[in-house]
């Protein structure tokens, strides 16, 4: 136990080498922060993403977890995973809509109480991306659930989610300062 | 008024009032509706006049007079009523008048079906028994009485016939408590021989002359005699079977009252007539108490049969009123009568709470089953939308057995535990350790119980109904709501009134002879809070009922009509991850015990037994449907009585060979037996 | 009346019933009991004699009338009407009988019994020879197979009961005299329907053949 | 001055645990090499969740709408009836031992009965794992508390806090094995590690998550806030019935601060040796949990039993 403590503390914070280290982190850290101040005046400081993969290709899946590593650690800007859609005041959606899963998309949409977003992560969710077409598939979450926002990309990556989510917030804001 | 209430005379009223009832309800064979009127009215009367005859009996004190002269030398129909026997006519009128209130509505539905005079006749001439078992202060007196009381609740039992496990039932019942009456009678006659009188008073005066070693015999006989009565462990095993099949508001009353009778008559012989009493009597009291508490939750946790779950309940709380007895033993012995005092206040008092919230329990069991016309709680769920209120009685009677804060269960199990602390910090190593014991028994089977009540009420009135019978069930009738109403606010008053009925408790101690002497009375409890002696703690019950409701009515105010004003609830389906949600998927009352029964194994020996029904012989894939059933095997019939009656079958059939059939055989037999008698005299 | 007479009627009763162990027809045995009741009524008058209270004559009469007369007129009837001339077998053969009422007169005279016999040691006699003939009437219930005579066997063992009461001095109250006559009077129809249905279920009365009945 | 210092222990409680909360993740997120939410986040998740709508299942009776009121009420009853700074104000009417440990129990036992209310497999799977381990563990607690009552000689709680020095008098050992097992206990009802993971998103394993499942908007604030106030009152209680150092026993507000000073202190130790505990163990399986509450249960009758060793 003692051997784990001691390599906790001995590693640096992050193992890329240092001169990427200010220039990748120092952009996250600035988009992070701007999402932060934005989540205070949405949300009251905390928004909680309940993460539904509607038969998707576990590609934005991996993106999506390694948002909470301790490299990106979206937790430090006040986003949270939550367990149930009841929770949630997010929805994030990844993969082409397949026919079991649409029942399944809806019970999730109507569980999640207002105010909710629905966001459609990954080129699949947006129209079906790349099985477009396929009888199996009902081509994108539009044609179930509507959605208010989307976030492009095959798989998009962590930083490419985080920017999204940022104009998401940014355009939420907008939209509430013209409804006031 | 006020001399007949507290003179002989008042107590051959109440028994009038029942001998009318039982008479009465007899001659409406033909009129169920009178009959059912007729047994209710004098049920009900007669409790009142008892309530009343018992308050102002135990202001007086010491009343004791008797009926007639009787016959037989021996035999004398004398009563004597004590602050303790007020007290258990109290408690027996109580909760006879909430059945019998309980029972109007309930015995509609046996109209057609059986006699509904036979019910009121057993029903009356059971609780005159009962009230003439406690207050009797001839032994041969209460022996009859106590005769009757078992014979009048058997015929009740067997009362609803078509069911054949209920005769199975009723004659085990039988049984048991005839062999418990024989060791009874064992006990008084070894009295007699050395006392030669079978009154309490002159037994009493004489217990010295009892040699040591015939007095420890009468205890294990009277311990074990009652002890059957009472459904402590060994013994036990009439009690789930007899309680079940009796109708609910009987079942109420028995496992309410009946029980206590056994435990009344321990105190009246070991507190009061058989006085200086060794250490180990405590002891054995204090082991056996822990053990039935202990084990009679665990049987509750693994029974599925909601009225035998509650009838396993009475065997806890009987352990949990030994434990405060055995306290007061130990106390004794050891010489610290204001202990004592104390921890037979504690078992008082939890006698009162159990009559009140088992009964309580049973009522609204009662109703369900009449509803659903099933004892098997995997049939119920879903059952509080369709009975808000016997669900909402329900819900408090389970609260209270939990010892939950604001209900009597908790005050009295307060006292038990302040008892059994009391007990830790005593010097003697062995009676240490049996209070450690105790403690922990208590405190785990504490737990079990709330595991085991969350189970039964959940499985039965919560998330969505298991079968199609919930389907169509309506609340019950007027009547029994008023009944089970009345008897949830004595739940509550009893709770927040605690403090006040404490005061009670000590000077029915006072009045028992080995209390007679202490100098000072202790203060066992002020108005508003117990004090547990040498203060060593003390719990306010009103303050803490204010307390919790003021705390839920800020938080209810503050949530939802400052922060939350306009934020709106939509009511949508459960969130099952998206499946379709059926109701097999709700955990059943098998599911959610089988994690405890599988830690407990070792003591409940589970059985599990998964049963596939196959659409057709030739598909093995598609299983039609697939049941699982979890069951416990009964370890005593198993090891105890089974073996028990293998021997004695023996035994008889070899003794069967002397009935050779021919006369002449059996005029040889009394010949040589005259012989003999001739020889010895 | 002196104690010889008396011990003369006890004996004809010993012997009477002593007959009835060797009688092979039933008649017989009727008539030996019948004689034996008339003796118990000669000493139930000589106690009345010396008490001379009405009510002991009224019982004297009563049980003249009912066991002289009555029961042997019932017995008769029976055996007439089923032709039941001779008596069924006995268990032990002839001699082993008598050896064994031997042995159980010897007995009733003993030492053993000595504490019972004198309660009044003027009859010491008498009372032995009464408690021998209490001994001999049991053993010839057990004995004898044939229905009939288990009945007399009993009827007897009872004379015998009243003779040793009689001379212990058990001044029992007259009232208690009736109630057992009464009773011996009831105990008597029931014994003859008995003994008929035995008779047409069996077609004889051999007791012995009642065993089937059990399981 | 009084009514001043019965405010301050009223709201201390609410008050502070989601801090604690906050701190808890915060060090596992350090241990984690991450930056980790701010402490202060479990306040916004509150506050946003207490202005969120509600979603409630058509299955749902009063006791799943009433459930969330009675269990923040009672949470807010006991932490105003146990030893915080101030050991002077004896309160006797509800400052007892086993008030406090009966009424947590009816906290469980609403939570309980919520969880199963909706019908849904987890709630009932998490109401019957969480009775299981609660039924064990208040075996546990009431022996593990009996040891300070007895070693002092009265259940109510001021008194023993106020006791000053306790592990330095001859029950040094027994407190000892008492804290352990007490600690035990404090894991397995506030759900945290070994026990159970409460940031776990998996619902098979789940036993506290799977109850609230079913809650959202004000009620799922007034659930975690519960949570968060039992979790501090097992901690107070940790700390200041075996620990009562620095506890204020006069009412002059200099001692006054300092005990809220000492109390913060040893309630950052707890929630830190927690927090490590969370980092560095793995969750135990189901049925392995019973030899742990086993083992808790001999520590504190061992602890009962050494105690009159002493005093002989």
């Amino acid at each position: 136990m003692l051997k784990l403590f001691l390599k906790i503390i001995k590693t640096q914070k992050n193992i890329i080498p240092i001169h990427d280290h200010d220039l990748k982190q120092a952009e996250i850290f600035v988009v992070g922060e701007k999402i932060q101040d934005k989540i205070k005046k949405l949300f009251q400081g905390s928004l909680a993403i309940k993460q539904i993969d509607a038969g998707s290709d576990n590609a934005c899946e991996q993106e999506l977890v390694a948002l909470s590593n301790s490299f990106y650690d979206v937790e430090r800007f006040g986003i949270h995973f939550v367990a149930s859609p009841r929770h949630a005041d997010m929805l994030l959606i990844t993969g082409p809509v397949t026919r079991n899963m649409a029942k399944a998309v809806q019970r999730a949409y109507e569980a999640t109480p207002n105010p909710k977003i629905v966001v459609t992560v990954g080129d699949d969710a947006i129209d079906g991306g790349i099985y477009k077409g396929s009888y199996a598939v009902l081509d994108g979450v539009e044609t179930i659930v509507p959605v208010n926002y989307h976030i492009p990309g095959d798989p998009p990556s962590p930083k490419m989610i985080l920017c999204g989510l940022l104009t998401i917030l940014e355009t939420m804001d907008s939209k509430q300062t013209k409804l006031k | 008024m006020i001399n007949l209430l507290t003179s002989g005379s008042g107590f051959f009223l109440l028994l009038l009032f029942y001998t009318l009832g039982a008479i009465g309800s007899l001659i409406f064979k033909k009129k169920d509706e009178w009959a059912n009127g007729w047994q209710s009215l004098f049920a009900i009367v007669g409790s009142l006049w008892g309530i009343f005859f018992s308050i102002s009996a135990f202001m007086t004190g010491d009343l004791s007079f008797a009926a007639y002269s009787s016959v037989f030398p021996l035999l004398s129909f004398s009563f004597h009523i004590d602050q303790l026997s007020a007290f258990f006519i109290f408690v027996i009128s109580l909760i006879t008048l909430f059945c019998s209130l309980y029972g109007i509505g309930y015995i509609k539905h046996y109209y057609k079906k059986y006699s509904i005079s036979a019910l009121g006749f057993f029903y009356h001439l059971f609780i005159m028994d009962m009230l003439m078992v406690v207050t009797a202060s001839n032994g041969l007196f209460f022996l009859i009485a106590w005769e009757i009381m078992s014979i009048a609740s058997y015929f009740l039992v067997v009362y609803d016939h078509n069911d054949v496990n209920n005769t199975k039932a009723g004659f085990l019942y039988l049984v048991m408590t005839h062999v418990g009456t024989a060791f009874i009678i064992l006990a008084f006659l070894l009295m007699y021989k050395f006392t030669n009188s079978f009154d309490f008073e002159s037994i009493q005066a004489q217990s010295v002359a009892i040699p040591v070693f015939i007095k420890n015999s009468i205890f294990i006989l009277a311990l074990i005699g009652f002890g059957t009565k009472a459904g402590i462990i060994p013994f036990h095993i009439w009690l789930p079977a007899a309680h079940p099949a009796a109708p609910s508001h009987v079942s109420a009353l028995m496992s309410g009252v009946m029980i206590k009778t056994g435990i009344y008559m321990m105190i009246r012989l070991f507190l009061d007539i058989l006085q200086p009493i060794p250490l180990w009597w405590g002891i054995t009291i204090l082991i056996i108490g822990s053990l039935s508490a202990l084990l009679g939750v665990l049987y509750a946790l693994a029974e599925h049969d909601i009225k035998k779950l509650l009838a396993y309940h009475s065997i806890e709380n009987i352990g949990i009123i030994l434990l405060g007895f055995g306290s007061a033993l130990v106390f004794i012995s050891l010489g610290n009568t204001l202990l004592a005092l104390f921890g037979l206040g504690a078992a008082l008092f939890h006698t009162l709470n159990h009559a009140t919230f088992k009964s309580l329990l049973f009522l609204s069991a009662g109703s369900v089953i009449n509803q659903t016309h099933t004892r098997n709680m995997e049939e119920y769920g879903g059952l509080i939308k369709y009975m808000p209120q016997t669900a909402f009685f329900f819900l408090v009677g389970s609260m209270a057995i939990s010892a939950l804060p604001p209900f009597n269960g908790f005050f009295s199990e307060w006292l038990t535990f302040q008892t059994l602390l009391q007990g830790m910090t005593s010097v003697n190593i062995l009676v240490k350790s049996t209070f450690v014991l105790a403690t922990g028994a208590l405190a785990i089977t504490g737990g079990l119980a709330l595991a085991c009540f969350v189970k039964a009420f959940g499985a039965t009135f919560l998330a969505r109904p298991r079968s199609t019978e919930v389907a169509h069930a309506k609340e019950s009738s007027l009547s029994q709501l008023i009944g089970m109403g009345a008897l949830a606010l004595c739940c509550l008053l009893f709770g927040i009134f605690s403090g006040y009925l404490g005061s009670l408790f000590k000077n029915i101690g006072t009045h028992l002879t080995v209390f007679r002497n202490i100098s000072l009375p202790p203060i066992l409890s002020s108005k508003i809070n117990f004090i547990a002696p040498n203060n060593f703690g003390s719990v306010s019950a009103l303050a803490l009922i204010v307390f919790l409701i003021l705390a839920l009515f800020i938080v209810v105010l503050l949530v939802k009509f400052v922060i939350n004003r306009n934020q709106k609830t939509k009511i949508g389906a459960t969130w099952d991850c998206g499946t379709n949600l059926t109701q097999r998927m709700e955990i059943t009352a098998t599911g959610f015990a089988r994690s405890i029964i599988l830690i407990f194994a070792g003591i409940l020996r589970p059985s599990i037994q998964n049963e596939i029904e196959y659409r057709d012989s030739k598909i093995r894939y598609f299983p039609k449907s697939r049941t699982v059933t979890l069951r416990t095997r009964d370890i005593y019939r198993l090891y105890f009585y089974l073996p028990l009656n293998k021997f004695i079958t023996t035994l008889s059939v070899r003794a069967k060979a002397i009935q050779s059939g021919s006369i002449n055989m059996y005029v040889f037999y009394i010949l040589i037996a005259v012989a003999i008698a001739l020889f010895l005299s | 009346m002196n104690i010889f007479f008396l011990q003369f009627l006890l004996g004809i009763l010993f012997l009477s019933i002593f007959y009835l162990h060797l009688a092979k027809k039933n008649f017989g045995a009727v008539i030996a009991y019948s004689i034996q009741s008339l003796i118990i009524t000669l000493i139930l008058l000589t106690s009345f004699l010396e008490t001379n209270s009405f009510f002991l004559l009224f019982v004297v009469l009563v049980t003249l009338v009912i066991k002289v007369i009555l029961a042997p007129i019932f017995f008769l009837r029976l055996i007439q009407r089923h032709k039941l001339t001779f008596s069924v077998s006995t268990y032990l053969n002839l001699p082993l009988t008598l050896i064994v009422l031997a042995g159980f007169t010897a007995i009733a005279h003993s030492q053993k019994f000595l504490s019972l016999t004198n309660i009044i040691p003027v009859h010491h006699a008498l009372l032995s020879l009464a408690l021998s003939a209490f001994f001999v009437s049991l053993f010839l219930i057990i004995n004898r197979k044939d229905a009939l005579s288990q009945a007399i066997g009993i009827l007897s063992l009872e004379n015998s009961i009243v003779a040793f009461a009689i001379f212990a001095g058990l001044e029992q109250s007259p009232m208690l005299q009736f109630g057992i006559i009464f009773d011996i009077f009831i105990w008597l129809v029931i014994a003859t329907v008995f003994i008929s249905m035995i008779y047409r279920h069996f077609g004889s009365l051999d007791t012995s053949s009642m065993k089937h009945l059990k399981d | 001055m009084m009514i001043f210092i019965w405010i301050l222990q009223l709201i201390c409680v609410p008050a502070l645990s989601p801090l604690c909360m906050g701190i808890i993740k915060k060090i596992k997120a350090k241990l984690q090499n991450r930056v980790g939410a701010s402490i202060f986040q479990p306040y916004k998740d509150i506050w946003k969740l207490l202005h969120k709508d509600e979603v409630i299942s058509t299955d749902a009776s009063w006791v799943f709408r009433f459930a969330p009121f009675i269990i923040f009420a009672t949470t807010i009853v006991i932490g105003a009836s146990i030893p915080l700074f101030a050991s002077f104000l004896k309160n006797t009417l509800t400052g007892d031992l086993l008030v406090v440990v009966y009424t947590l129990a009816l906290g469980t036992f609403f939570l309980a009965l919520a969880g199963m209310d909706t019908g849904s497999a987890f709630g009932g799977f998490g109401s019957s794992r969480e009775m299981t381990i609660s039924a064990l563990a208040e075996g546990c607690l009431i022996l593990a508390l009996f040891t300070t009552a007895l070693s002092i000689g009265t259940t109510n709680l001021f008194v023993i806090s106020n006791a000053g020095m306790l592990l330095s008098t001859q029950f040094f050992l027994s407190t000892i094995l008492a804290f352990i097992g007490f600690f035990i206990v404090l894991l397995a009802e506030t759900g945290r590690f070994p026990f159970d993971n409460p940031a776990t998103h998996l619902e098979l394993t789940m036993i506290h998550e799977a109850m609230i499942l079913e809650y959202s908007g004000k009620r799922l604030a007034l659930m975690e806030w519960a949570v968060a106030n039992k979790f501090f009152i097992f901690a107070t209680l940790g700390a200041n019935l075996f620990f009562p150092y620095g506890i204020a026993h006069s009412v002059d507000t200099h001692a006054i601060v300092i005990g809220i000073i000492v109390l913060l202190i040893k309630i950052f130790i707890l929630c830190a040796i927690v927090g490590i505990i969370e980092s560095t163990m793995a969750k135990f399986r189901f049925f392995r949990l019973p030899d742990l509450l086993i083992t808790s249960l001999i520590l504190s009758a061992l602890a009962i039993g050494l105690i009159q060793m002493q005093i002989l």
